[in-house]
């Protein structure tokens, strides 16, 4: 009986982002007519994809007790470096295999940098992204002259664009990663190992874990969904400005794994939850656009959701 | 295999933090398929010493051999290769995850896909738990587990590993009789198969009944190692603390009539069922049970941890709402942990600022007086033989047995009218106790009531005046003193006897 | 017959943009009240891609017209192309597109903004002396400005730029920069800081410095406050250059206009222009008062 | 003999901020003649007085294991209203008074609202704290109509502007702040408990410490020195702007509390090491302009300054 009962509240606890997603979703269907149009449905899907790309990889990085304030910035980086490969390549098909292999590379490296000062330099997560956001950010507009960066290609705006099976292929690649993630948090090594290393650095050490290596290694996967998310936007827009692409992305993506009912202090977490998390972000967004909400009050509108949808995970568990 | 193979060799072994040597010159032999038992005073340096040989510390000087050949256990993972696995004294075990990962961790199963086989690793906790005689669920959070059901998940993390030495630091501080009785014999079996095994505690009469031989150590000294059918138990103290020992319970004293606690038809939701039971002036009121019994469920429940779904608790003969340890304090009622890093002691905080953490009130003035706490600390120090090189020492330095110490000196000093200890010995040596003891009893001297929770039977019959049988958070029975024996008790804690 | 009409404009996140919101709400209700069977969509947008998608969003609404004030040129031209070829209006303000996607342009003159200032520097200066600047965010209007302003000053060798710094259009920014400056050079003769918030920074450094040596003060943009200033007869402040945040008003007019085939008076041709560029004008004394708007917030 | 050493290394960890800030100092003097100049001490140290003060009130947030994203938003709340209630009262001195009074009372009410949202509604500091930056910077807009707020008192703006004995006012208040602070924090059983709770929240709720009031009126002191702040910077100004004022305080508070050896996870802290933290900081951006970087190339500098200043303080620990 007990487990049941424990089970039982598990459950909730777990679910808790979802039934507040279903709230949300009731919400919204009965505010705007607009809002359950196929049409209106794809695009939050879509517009959620790019933070929830990078939502997805900063899972892993919260879980095993960490932060990464740098990934704006890292998109711009990224994408405007992918940008100026493929135009120095010829904006063709392989200029654009190039191209994008460079660009996850890069942001493995990025990545990596990142880990690497936090693991061997014993530099609190907070600061040193902190400062590789603005080393990032800095490089991305010395290299443009503070500009833009545009691409010369017809090809590539296909990818960011396009369709399949009338989905767009952002949404594909979310919800693919957000599958296989899913699956190396709860059924790998490495994912027990990330949330051993969250929740007890020094138990996680004792059992010959290699701490520092699934700490380095959750900072190169954000660095690799950042990647993914800099080349998805920058194919789209088929551009990238220096200045503020991926502004503000590190608070919508550490939100989306928030809300998402992974704990701020590491240890445990769930990528469905930070799926449901960036849906979440995407409805509000969409809603206070769709009900022509003050452009004054849309803080307060957006900052009560965000709140409330975590509030209501609390109350029902 | 022969038996008398040397499995593990030091030469010189020493150990010092920031200069002080806490372990010197150690050089023995450990014998493949021995049980071998290491005792000594609390920060002797016998958890020091099994942490040098699985890779927690690597030593200041000397060189292992481990199976003849010289090693360097630099981590962990060196000596998890070289088939070591311990038993830790503080519990090394990961909160949000559930037991069966726990167990498994560092050393998962994995199917030819790489994925996790969470089947097999589920069915085989289960298999390692049914061998403990434990029914604790697989799949359950561990941070829902008793201190006593995290002991049992930490043996049997170790021995799910097929290790060649297992090193055992104080397994038994939290088990009640029939979990050792069950833990001795799964030792017995593995030393049949040859396992070698290390095993540390302070209650001298387990290690005369399991151990082949014994090492005493004093003051990171070598004192001896000889078989435990050479010693008695008074020898084995005899050395450790280098005089002869006097009698180790003080004389018992009557309790006033009238009684300070009046607990009557307690409940706490899936925890606690109808509990009813007085505790008088200066008695000294002894809880036992079996794990799970939920005797530190009933603590908690008194010092309002846990919210109480109906009953009363009267005290002095008022009715008092106790919702918190803040109305607990309020009301004369200090409560020692038997979690001591859970729940217990601040590792972060040095000796000083945990031993003043309750009581901070009487230290203000309202800036902290830090004279008058320095000067109370040092009282504790000496009273308790507290080994720590000042006041303001951290914690986290500080040996398991000493920080219990700690630990006892922080409840106690808010000048409890109800004091609730729960396992207060829990890992100090015998002569610590013996101050333990008699510290208690000067204590209910001047007219404080303990409620003493213990899985020593010795503790219970040496120095309380009644005891309280509990099981599945129910009480079974009252025994009064005439009536108090370590078979009675058992009658009522494994249920063959009821009613009160 | 009934128009809906979506206006998309970056978030008031400084003044200027303070100011784009006000004029944008001003001219919908002034056309509201002239034209009920209008309706207005506002969104307002923190970043490119966000402003990406409100379009997405306001597309969804089936709107007839667009108006847009894009955060960044060319990340928000696929989506206004994609909006253009579904057949809405599409009036871009400002910052321009990167391919000709829209029917009508109204935008402010940058370079101009960057030329006017600097050719009354050196009037006022007659040709000589030590100037500072404040640039704005690193970004393209920051350069374009920037470097109008350094071509006019190359022609006058007695013209020295001891330096430049990005004060980010906040003015905040503009006190702490001004402080580093007085502290660094000794004479100054002029400062331009491009922006009229950054100036009011500037000139607070200034005023708590103690220090006489700076002849004159140049910001940009016309805010009232500067605006006032100038008309009160400041010594140090005596012109602005503007950089008008009505300009998304005009805008609007713009797609209202357009949708409803009106054409501008003293115009000949049948439609309302495709390109306006509103002048870089230089407020003096004289023609202050023409500017002030007590009650816009900018 | 061990104590010495243990206190010895100790002091090496206590000091590594300062030692941090030696080494700056000492780069700085070389690299700019006008760094020593008494007058430019004073401009770096009034220019962080802002967000130093704000910093103190956050190293208690971050001591008690929260965080507080809210308080740049919170300034130009508190900083507008009080310049409202100044002029609503007629911009004399006993209005001067009471604005303040009411700014501080208001800045110690929105603490409050953080404090009680996420003691109360047990959700994640940081985003009951990301919901309310949004709020508290909507209605400042909202009341404003994004424009200005105005002061049209002539007395106000001496309290920002002014010195005593030869030291800018919010110098003063700073390190006043501070030395109370510390002494609040070393020397008080609020500090104790601040640790405690931090620390270990469990150890510290088994002995009786209201650990929700603790970390209540933690939110409740860092909403003063908002107040502080946000009143400071608007009379200096005798205006503020709603739509930038205190934007990315959070960061700059938050920084220097770290940089000033304060643990992100909680639990051990020093006020001495957040004024060092601020002074940092502000050596950076003062360096900047003086050496005239390359606006571009700024970050990166600031960027690896911060992350250097962390890791000078391992290595010497
Ligand atoms: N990390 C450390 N830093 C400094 N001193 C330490 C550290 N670990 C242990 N010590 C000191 O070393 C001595 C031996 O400690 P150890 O833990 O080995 O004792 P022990 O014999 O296991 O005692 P107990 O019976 O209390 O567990 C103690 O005095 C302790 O204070
Ligand atoms: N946090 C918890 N949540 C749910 N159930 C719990 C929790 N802690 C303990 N229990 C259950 O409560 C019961 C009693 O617990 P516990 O073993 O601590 O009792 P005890 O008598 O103090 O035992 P011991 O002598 O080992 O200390 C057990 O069935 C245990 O599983
Ligand atoms: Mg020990
Ligand atoms: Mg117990």
């Amino acid at each position: 009986m007990q487990t049941n009962i424990l089970k039982g509240k598990l459950d909730l606890e777990k679910h808790g982002p979802l039934f507040a997603l279903v709230v949300l979703f009731i919400l919204s269907s009965i505010a705007s007519p607009y809002f359950l149009q196929t049409r209106n449905i794809l695009n939050i899907l879509r517009q959620v994809s790019y933070t929830g790309i990078i939502a997805l990889g900063m899972t892993f990085v919260i879980i095993s007790g960490g932060i990464d304030l740098s990934v704006g910035s890292m998109t711009a980086l990224i994408g405007g470096l992918v940008i100026m490969a493929l135009n120095y390549f010829g904006g063709g098909i392989m200029a654009i295999i190039i191209a994008i292999l460079f660009g996850l590379l890069l942001g493995m490296f990025l990545g990596a940098i990142n880990g690497l000062i936090i693991t061997k330099g014993k530099v609190a997560p907070f600061i040193v992204t902190l400062g590789t956001m603005a080393i990032y950010r800095s490089f991305t507009l010395y290299v443009s002259n503070a500009g833009e960066f545009r691409s010369t290609s017809n090809l590539y705006p296909k990818l960011g664009m396009g369709y399949f099976l009338g989905i767009p292929i952002p949404v594909w690649l979310f919800f693919g990663l957000a599958a296989l993630f899913g699956v190396i948090l709860n059924s790998t090594r490495y994912g027990r190992y990330v949330c051993a290393v969250g929740s007890n650095e020094r138990v996680a050490r004792y059992s010959a874990i290699n701490v520092d290596r699934v700490r380095l290694i959750a900072y190169i996967i954000v660095g690799f969904t950042v990647a993914v998310s800099a080349i998805l936007m920058s194919s789209r827009l088929n551009s990238l400005s220096s200045s503020n692409a991926g502004v503000n992305y590190e608070l919508d993506a550490i939100a989306a794994v928030i809300i998402g009912g992974t704990a701020m202090t590491g240890g445990v977490g769930s990528m469905s939850g930070t799926v449901i998390g960036a849906i979440i972000l995407g409805i509000i967004n969409n809603m206070l656009n769709m009900l022509g909400v003050s452009p004054y009050l849309q803080g307060t509108v957006k900052g009560l959701v965000i709140i409330g949808a975590v509030l209501i995970q609390r109350k029902k568990a | 295999m022969k038996p008398d193979q040397v499995l593990v060799k030091t030469v010189g072994i020493s150990k010092s933090f920031s200069g002080v040597t806490v372990l010197d010159n150690i050089n023995v032999e450990i014998l493949q398929g021995e049980i071998l038992g290491i005792i000594g005073e609390n920060g002797a340096g016998k958890s020091t010493f099994i942490k040098i040989l699985n890779g927690t510390y690597t030593p200041s000087e000397g060189r292992v051999f481990f199976a003849g050949s010289p090693v360097h256990i630099r981590d962990t993972s060196v000596a998890k290769r070289l088939g070591i696995s311990t038993i830790p004294q503080e519990f090394n075990l990961i909160n949000h995850l559930s037991v069966y990962e726990n167990i498994f961790l560092g050393k998962e199963l994995v199917k030819g896909n790489r994925l996790l086989d969470k089947q097999q690793m589920k069915e085989k906790t289960s298999e390692l738990l049914r061998e403990l005689d434990t029914d604790i669920p697989p799949d359950a959070k561990l941070q829902d587990l008793s201190v006593a059901q995290k002991q049992m998940v930490e043996i049997a993390k170790a021995i799910a590993y097929d290790s060649r030495l297992l090193i055992m630091d104080e397994p038994t501080t939290v088990l009640t009789q029939h979990e050792i009785d069950i833990l001795f014999n799964l030792m017995q079996r593995l030393k049949e198969k040859g396992v070698t095994i290390i095993y540390i505690s302070h209650k001298l009469r387990e290690v005369k009944r399991i151990c082949d031989r014994v090492i005493i150590l004093r003051d990171g000294q070598f004192i001896s190692l000889d078989p435990t059918d050479a010693l008695d138990e008074q020898e084995m103290a005899r050395r450790m603390v280098g005089r002869e020992l006097t009698q180790i319970f003080p004389p018992k004293i009557q309790p006033q009539a009238n009684a300070v606690l009046q607990v009557r038809n307690l409940s706490v939701s899936g925890l606690l069922h109808d509990i009813s039971f007085d505790l008088r002036k200066g008695e000294i009121l002894g809880f036992s049970g079996l794990i799970g019994a939920g005797r530190t469920e009933l603590a908690e429940a008194l010092i309002g941890i846990h919210p109480i779904t109906s009953g009363q608790i009267m005290i002095n003969g008022k009715t008092q709402v106790i919702s918190s340890p803040i109305d607990a304090v309020n009301n004369g009622i200090a409560y020692l942990s038997e979690d001591r890093q859970g729940t217990g002691v601040l590792t972060s905080f040095d000796v000083a600022s945990n031993v003043t953490l309750v009581s901070l009130n009487e230290y203000c003035k309202p800036l902290i007086d830090r004279k008058k706490e320095k000067a109370q600390t040092e009282e504790y120090i000496k009273a308790f033989n507290i080994r720590t090189p000042s006041t303001r020492t951290l914690l986290e330095y500080l040996s398991g047995g000493n920080q219990q110490k700690v630990s006892l000196a922080k409840s106690l000093d808010p000048k409890p009218e109800i004091f609730i200890i729960d396992e207060p010995t829990r890992g100090i040596d015998v002569n610590a106790k013996k101050e333990v003891y008699y510290f208690i009893h000067e204590l209910v001297k001047t007219g404080i009531s303990c409620i003493l929770i213990s899985s020593e039977m010795e503790e219970i019959l040496g120095l309380c005046n009644r005891v309280v049988v509990m099981r599945e958070g129910r009480v079974t029975g009252i025994l009064e003193a005439d009536e108090m024996s370590e078979a009675e008790i058992m009658f009522y804690a494994t249920g063959l006897k009821e009613g009160a | 017959k009934p128009l809906r009409i979506g206006v998309s404009i970056p978030t008031a996140d400084h003044g200027w943009t303070g100011g784009i919101v006000w004029w944008a709400n001003q001219a919908i209700n002034d056309w509201k009240a002239k034209d009920p069977d209008v309706t207005f969509f506002l969104v307002t947008a923190d970043s490119a891609t966000q402003q990406v998608d409100q379009v997405e969003d306001l597309m969804v609404k089936g709107i007839d017209g667009l108006v847009i004030l894009a955060h960044d040129s060319a990340p928000l031209t696929p989506i206004v192309e994609r909006v253009y070829k579904e057949g809405i209006f599409v009036v871009s303000v400002d910052r321009g597109l990167t391919k000709p996607v829209e029917h009508v342009y109204v935008a402010g003159d940058n370079p101009g903004l960057g030329r006017v200032a600097a050719e009354w520097i050196v009037s006022e200066l007659n040709g000589k002396g030590k100037v500072v600047v404040l640039e704005g965010i690193p970004c393209v209007i920051n350069t374009e400005r920037v470097e109008a302003f350094n071509a006019v000053m190359k022609d006058y060798p007695g013209i020295e730029i001891l330096d430049s710094q990005p004060a980010h259009w906040l003015t905040q920014k503009g006190l702490e920069i001004m402080e580093n400056y007085l502290q660094k050079y000794k004479e100054i003769d002029a400062v331009w800081a491009q922006d009229d918030d950054v100036l009011k920074g500037v000139l607070q450094a200034y005023k708590e410095s103690g220090r006489n040596d700076i002849k004159l003060f140049l910001g940009g943009a016309g805010s009232k406050d500067i605006i006032k200033m100038i008309m009160d007869g400041d010594p140090l402040v005596r012109a602005d250059v503007t950089y008008p945040p009505s300009m998304i008003a005009t805008g609007i007019s713009c797609a209202v206009m357009g949708l409803r085939g009106e054409k501008l008076s003293g115009f000949y041709q049948g439609k309302i222009p495709s390109k306006i560029i509103l002048a870089a004008e230089l407020i003096t004394a004289e023609n202050a008062e023409d500017y002030y708007v007590p009650e816009s917030i900018f």
